[in-house]
């Protein structure tokens, strides 16, 4: 509840420490009790100090209180821009703590890991059908691995054909994992300015290609402005013509599925973030899944182990020899891949095609209700998101800041600020298809009265937020001085 | 119509606020070339299909629950206090992202900073950050941290008894950054060769790594290890898989360690077949500049209030993008949260307590098998936490037959790695029963 | 969180209604659909007039921010005396919910709910070590139908010998599920009035005994002060030489786990309600469970069926010529027994005593840090809870409603109000063990400083509560023209 | 030192304070006589010890899902949407209590709210409470309270087709009270019989009770049974076993019925063997003061905000005592927020398909069954909901031949009462697929 109790401060759960406070406790040992004095010798540490000496009422009050002060999808509309803040079913959770997944050992003989095997196979199969692709790896923990490992493999394609290519191109209002991917995939990132319409310069893209070395461009469709790319096909033509490859950036898929399929616009591979489009939960930060869809020219590269039919049932193969090897432990996130099927299963092929005509829907009418008070920098068709900028707000002393602070006290999160860099003073908002239209009248009324509020009151905008847990923060102190953890 | 959409009154007032007809106007954009038919999906289907379904899947698997389970490398059963899945249910953790807006995320954000605090008192490092997605790219990104700070070094020396799934994944992510990686063997200890160490490492070297305990369960000398690394100007790098073990063992961190990270998925996160578990990440303090992923700060509100923060975002991929210190944006926050949670109720004594059990009952299995004389370790006599290897020509057939017997005996290591010797490693924690330990010591003699 | 958009006020769900949206889908149905107009004929009703039309998202905002308005033990203490308030452990929660037990329909066959029988026959064990009576009855829903339980069993009893006693003694501070329990087993209730000490008078029992007619008596103990009364012993004499029956009201149990028992107490009925010293939730009002143990003397009027031992296995049996028949359908509150069952083991016999312990040492810090501040109208020894009043605040014109409202603002529920009626202005206070010494500092705190500002600002507590989500309401209104249902 | 208490330092501080040395002092006014030693209830448990125990509980136990089921007899088996056990596991909800304090509790308090509107709603009532213990101590409420309205009425006319534990439990009340229960027999089509009516009833009768659907599930002539109510001055009081039906059938409240009550577990409550369910109770306005049970009604804040709170307390045991409307204190509060949770769910059309689609099940099986020749329902052509009866000499012996075949038919009525007709009650919703109901078809062909 909101009283004064619980909106005081709650310390940290080392200051509720008191000596002889247990919060657990384990097995009786029925073995003899090891000195480890004497089996581990010099390895041996002392009590460590600082750990807390807590109750598990403790443990509860602290970790409730806590929760409290935090806003989420379960309480309303949050339109994070480029996250798909969409509701997370409770059917997924129930599903994904079923013992048969939950207490599975990734290791434990095939013959007793069938289901596993059969549920990530459904759901390759799955993905296969949505993107129009080859093959699914489902290892990648998130998008910004996904992006990755599709890196990878276009280099070791390149590798195989001898090449050596090293320019990424990637437009300016990409996001930023995506020149971080390719760095770390080993590639030069080349920027390419987006068009005064937001989208792909084809033409540069022509140039820079023509100038050679060019690996690969990693593009986002629907674009960071919730923009299709209406040149994709072609892009993906120059690209081919040329040897290079096509990377498409699949976080917001959402836009389109059942509607059109990265395969048809000419993908060589794509990554998918399971917590966008498919529901799984955002965890106030991970985890995630990021499978990656590939083209057949991929297929070889693939991380190992694939899981691949054998007779009756499903084996885990490693016989890729020309695979990128191995980007993260086990198998992925299976815990997420459970969900995401059960996702799609819930909505069925028709139902998905829905669901991106809702999320298109909304945003439609965000952008509708919005256009009024604030300015649109862009003016091509919306899909899932829209990007506000701050330009006539500014000139009252208000920034996309202030206007995003004042959203928490209407009770609402923020859009995504200050993205995509195209956009000064942006504010993209991303409603999804799980609002409905009391929920989506309430947000625009709140943008509005804050419009209004810029105008007529802008200190209370500046001011904001007043009705939050805290108030705003000395950011610059945090980073001054960093203080990074607890010490008594 | 369907459960997670809006309803049909709702989309036609926004289809005539807009002012379309249709839906399919708002798609004028994508062109026909690039347009998909119906998906063969099947039906949306109602929760009780859905359920039927997937009971269908979780019933194909066999859990170690119907067996007495020994199986480890890298993935450990330890006790679960249900109160951590029942705080991480709720919606204002779950369903939250990253705490982008903190005046709405103090939640996340102070649970997060406790989480780091755990992670320092465990390493005994200065900083820690809000998580990596598991231990394997943790130790990539130590690397990669090494790579950066190193300058020209481009060579890691990488103990062979690191789990060779992070040796794995270390060497995708090193040949892109035209990394190269040096095995540094094991000894007949079975524990990284440090006398062979000052033979590998040199001026290019950037980072030197070894597990402790490693894939056999087996405590390096992690003090030689930093000496030599530090030695040739190397950054010194401990990888933890089995993070209890931090209950007893001296960590890097005492050692000079520039970093220590792994995995903690240990303390009681769910093995789910293997993910998500959650990656840690600690160091000195002169690294932070270099570290990867989130790191939340405290502060004070306008106030002069006590609150926490994201801070130094200018190592990261939004701002800095090509020249970020690691590609990560989503991470691991909720398991991470998961873990503070099972520390928490832990604390002081439940993790020394959890740690001693698990290495009793290890040593008790140890111990009787070691009694038999038909049966024999790899490295006999080298200290271990809470895992082994039994030395066997035919793992997977000795495993095989144990299975009749209800007992899942343990990790082959011939599903794990070429390069390792034949056996099997027998991990034990609190969670085995003495009656387990004494069935597989029996069974073990019955058919070794 | 509790920024400004939460604390808006959230609509009735009704109000959230908008045609065409659902919030759930059956199984898909292959069977002809019936014509319900064929089958039913005039018994078929039309559409009903006023259920919502929601999505599931909307369900799970709708009650999360409902719930948001609640205080709860997982948030703080929650001082509500003869509650026993404690920590509702989540292991608890997460066995009840193990299908063996919450699919378990009451009407398979034996062989089938051997588990179940196991577990009941188990937590009768259990209950009667800590009692020390001879045997149980877990069927009744809560403490309240315990006591009618227990009474129609005396009465049973006394009809069995030919007795026509119709008088129950009730002391005046007994809660009031007791006379109005006594009241629906056929009896009439004669008020003892308690000692100035705050317990039982023995004369007056003796006195009421001795004029004839009394069936029973209806003690609790510790009593609603929380003060142990001396002379039960004495008391269970006085009836049982007349022919007469002590019931024992359970509800305070919590105090004297394995430290004394009802047994030896001389009760011959008493009800445990385990949503209180067995730790099972409370859950916004119920569901409980209040099973009642018994002396050999009731025994054979046990309500059916009881769990009985048959070969290697349980049956429940029928066979009880006596019984006093069912109170309720099938056998108890079965997933309440499987709580309180867990919370047994889990505290093992020493742990019991150490919970009991734990509740009298907290109550009697609290005692010991309010005394200089507030009136104990009351001297005897605190068990586990304690009882003051208002008098010492009146003068400022502050009643203990008053003090109430502020605890609400300084984050704490409220102590249970005006009861027992022996005190005037009562506030009784039982911490319970879970609480630990900081939450009890903080309390006491609060505490003090309201009797501050009960003396320098009383009008601060007289407009209390002001943080919390509504303020005080009109009582008098809700009373006076009922509005008990939502209509459009 | 237990994870549930306070710890050492704690209790030292507390012990100090009060001034005692030791614990066992604050005893001292418990005399020696009533004193107990050791408790012998074995140590403190882990929670792991715990959980093992308790799935050896629950593994002794078989559940329907892994059978065909066809049980209802008053329990039955329908959707149980995840949200609603997700939402009711919050903290806030369910370790509460009694909204005493409303303005901290406004939570439940709204809840409730709706959950008496959904009761209203669905049972064509005027006023409905917070909640009874179950179906059963429901219909013994509405007695009792048709004995405090009809004065000197002491007696009650009782379908003999009322559910039999509902029947035996207010037999068990009414004993006491001194009321005596008139049978009302049932006619050649399972029906209260009508036609007999007008001789039972008279002055002396305060309330005529019948179930619909009744034990059988026979849905009950309600206005016949109105009328002759009325017609002698006693209160009509309807009980209903299977929630779900009222998503179908006209309820009792359309034809002046005085209380419509019963138990929603059919709403998607886990049957959990036998409890905790949710009894209900809903009444005409003219009875509000005599209704049992806590009300929670509408009101204002002193800032005129809409609000919450409990009312007509004076009704209640703690304000009335010796002469309040009924003794129930604790109630069943979250099984109804559970319940109102999964109403608002289904809504206006998932509360009518659900039944529909579960009454078409039943009536494929009734029908299948008919087909044969070779089985009989007892009372042919009666319209029923989802539940029928059939024919059976020895109901437990055809049952156990079904079992062999992974198939619980159904329940024997040998196994309810005596006085019910030999024959097996199959209870079919829309959790029965369409194989279930062809096996048990076929099975009960090839055996009977
Ligand atoms: C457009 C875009 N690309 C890539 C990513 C990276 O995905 P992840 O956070 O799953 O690593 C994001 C996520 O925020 C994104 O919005
Ligand atoms: C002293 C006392 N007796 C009896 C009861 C009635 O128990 P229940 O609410 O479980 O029906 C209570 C509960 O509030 C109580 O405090």
């Amino acid at each position: 509840m909101s009283g004064q109790g619980t909106r005081v401060r709650e310390g940290l759960i080392f200051e509720r420490s008191s000596p002889g406070r247990v919060g657990y406790q384990l097995p009786r040992l029925e073995v003899p009790l090891v000195d480890p004095a004497v089996t581990l010798g010099g390895s041996l540490r002392g009590e460590i100090d600082g750990l807390p000496e807590v109750s598990e009422v403790d443990v509860v009050r602290h970790f409730t209180r806590l929760s409290k002060w935090n806003y989420s999808v379960d309480e309303g509309l949050y339109p994070l821009g480029s996250c798909t803040m969409k509701y997370n079913p409770r059917i997924n959770e129930e599903l994904a703590r079923l013992p048969g997944f939950a207490h599975l050992h990734p290791l434990q003989p095939a013959d007793q890991v069938q289901g596993a095997l059969a549920l990530m196979w459904e759901l390759e199969q799955a993905l296969l059908a949505i993107t129009g692709m080859a093959r699914v790896t489902l290892q990648p923990a998130a998008g910004a691995q996904g992006e990755l490992t599709g890196m990878l493999m276009i280099r070791r394609a390149l590798e195989k054909r001898g090449e050596r290519r090293r320019v990424v191109l990637i437009p300016d209002s990409a996001h930023g994992t995506n020149p971080a991917s390719a760095v770390f995939a080993g590639f030069e990132v080349l920027e390419i300015a987006s068009t005064p319409e937001g989208t792909l310069d084809v033409e540069a893209v022509r140039r820079a290609v023509a100038k050679g070395g060019v690996a690969a461009l990693m593009a986002t469709v629907p674009n960071t402005l919730g923009v299709f790319e209406p040149a994709i096909g072609e892009v993906a033509q120059i690209l081919h013509d040329d040897g290079a490859f096509l990377y498409l950036d699949g976080a917001n898929l959402n836009a389109f599925v059942g509607i059109a399929s990265p395969g048809k616009m000419g993908a060589d591979a794509l990554h998918i973030n399971l917590h966008k489009t498919f529901s799984t939960p955002h965890g106030g930060g991970g985890p995630g899944a990021g499978p990656v869809a590939v083209s057949a020219a991929l297929e070889p590269y693939l991380p190992i182990p694939t899981v691949e039919r054998e007779g009756d049932g499903f084996v885990l193969s490693y016989d890729r020899p020309e695979s990128i090897g191995k980007v993260r432990g086990f198998y992925g996130n299976f815990a997420m891949l459970v969900r995401a099927l059960a996702y799609i299963r819930s909505l069925g092929g028709d139902g998905l095609r829905a669901m991106a005509e809702g999320a298109v829907l909304a945003a439609n009418y965000v952008r509708k209700g919005l256009e009024g008070d604030y300015h649109l920098p862009y003016q091509r068709p919306t899909l899932h998101e829209v990007v506000f900028d701050d330009s006539r707000q500014k000139p009252f002393g208000v920034t996309n800041v202030d206007i995003a602070k004042r959203l928490l006290d209407y009770g609402f999160h923020a859009p995504t600020m200050s993205f995509p860099l195209i956009v000064h003073g942006a504010m993209m908002i991303e409603p999804t298809e799980s609002e409905s239209l009391g929920e989506l009248d309430a947000f625009i009324h709140a943008m509005r009265e804050i419009a209004r509020e810029a105008r007529e009151t802008p200190e209370v905008v500046r001011q904001a937020p007043e009705s939050t847990p805290v108030q705003r923060l000395d950011e610059v102190r945090a980073a001054r001085s960093p203080v990074l953890r607890w010490r008594r | 119509m369907h459960r997670y959409l809006a309803g049909e009154a709702d989309r036609r007032a926004m289809l005539e606020a807009i002012g379309v007809a249709s839906v399919e106007e708002l798609f004028a954009d994508i062109p026909a070339a690039v347009r998909v038919g119906e998906l063969p999906l099947g039906p949306a289907r109602s929760e009780d299909e859905v359920r039927r379904e997937f009971w269908a899947y979780a019933l194909r698997n066999t859990t170690p629950e119907c067996a007495a389970s020994f199986l480890g490398a890298g993935v450990y059963r330890h006790t679960v206090p249900a109160v951590a899945d029942a705080l991480l249910q709720r919606g204002e953790f779950f369903t939250a992202y990253t705490p982008y807006q903190p005046e709405v995320s103090q939640g996340t954000l102070q649970a997060i900073f406790e989480f780091q605090t755990f992670v320092c008192q465990l390493t005994e490092q200065d900083v820690a950050n809000a998580s990596l997605y598991d231990g394997a790219t943790a130790v990539v990104e130590a690397v990669l941290l090494a790579g950066r700070v190193g300058g020209s070094r481009r060579r890691v020396v990488v103990a062979e008894s690191l789990h060779p799934d992070y040796r794995r994944v270390l060497e995708t992510y090193c040949s892109a950054q035209g990394m190269e990686v040096t095995p540094l063997p094991w000894d007949r200890a079975g524990m990284a060769d440090v006398e062979a160490l000052p033979r590998l490492v040199g001026e290019d070297v950037c980072a030197v790594v070894v597990q402790s305990p490693n894939v056999f369960g087996i405590v390096e000398p992690l003090a030689a290890v930093a000496e030599a690394a530090r030695g040739c100007g190397a950054l010194a790098v401990q990888a933890v898989a089995e993070a209890t073990s931090l209950g007893l063992l001296v960590p890097g961190g005492r050692f000079g360690f520039d970093v220590v990270c792994g995995d903690l998925q240990a303390f009681g996160v769910p093995p789910a077949f293997g993910g998500p578990h959650v990656g840690f990440f600690a160091a000195r303090e002169r690294h932070l500049r270099q570290m990867p992923g989130r790191l939340v700060g405290e502060t004070v509100d306008r106030a002069g209030r006590r609150a926490f923060v994201l801070t130094l975002a200018t190592r990261e991929q939004h701002i800095r993008r090509a020249k970020a210190t690691s590609n990560i944006c989503t991470n691991h926050g909720l398991v991470a949260l998961y873990v503070a949670i099972v520390l928490s109720l832990l604390g002081k004594r439940g993790v020394r307590e959890l740690a001693v059990a698990s290495h009793s009952v290890a040593e008790f299995v140890k111990a009787g098998i070691g009694r038999s004389g038909k049966l024999a370790l790899v490295f006999p006599g080298s200290p271990t936490y809470n895992e082994f290897l039994l030395r066997h020509d035919d793992p997977e057939g000795l495993l095989q037959r144990l299975r009749g017997q209800g007992i899942l005996g343990g990790v082959p290591t011939t599903r794990l790695a070429p390069h390792l010797p034949p056996g099997v490693l027998i991990a034990a924690t609190e969670q085995n029963t003495t009656d387990e330990c004494l069935r597989l010591i029996a069974a073990l003699e019955a058919v070794a």
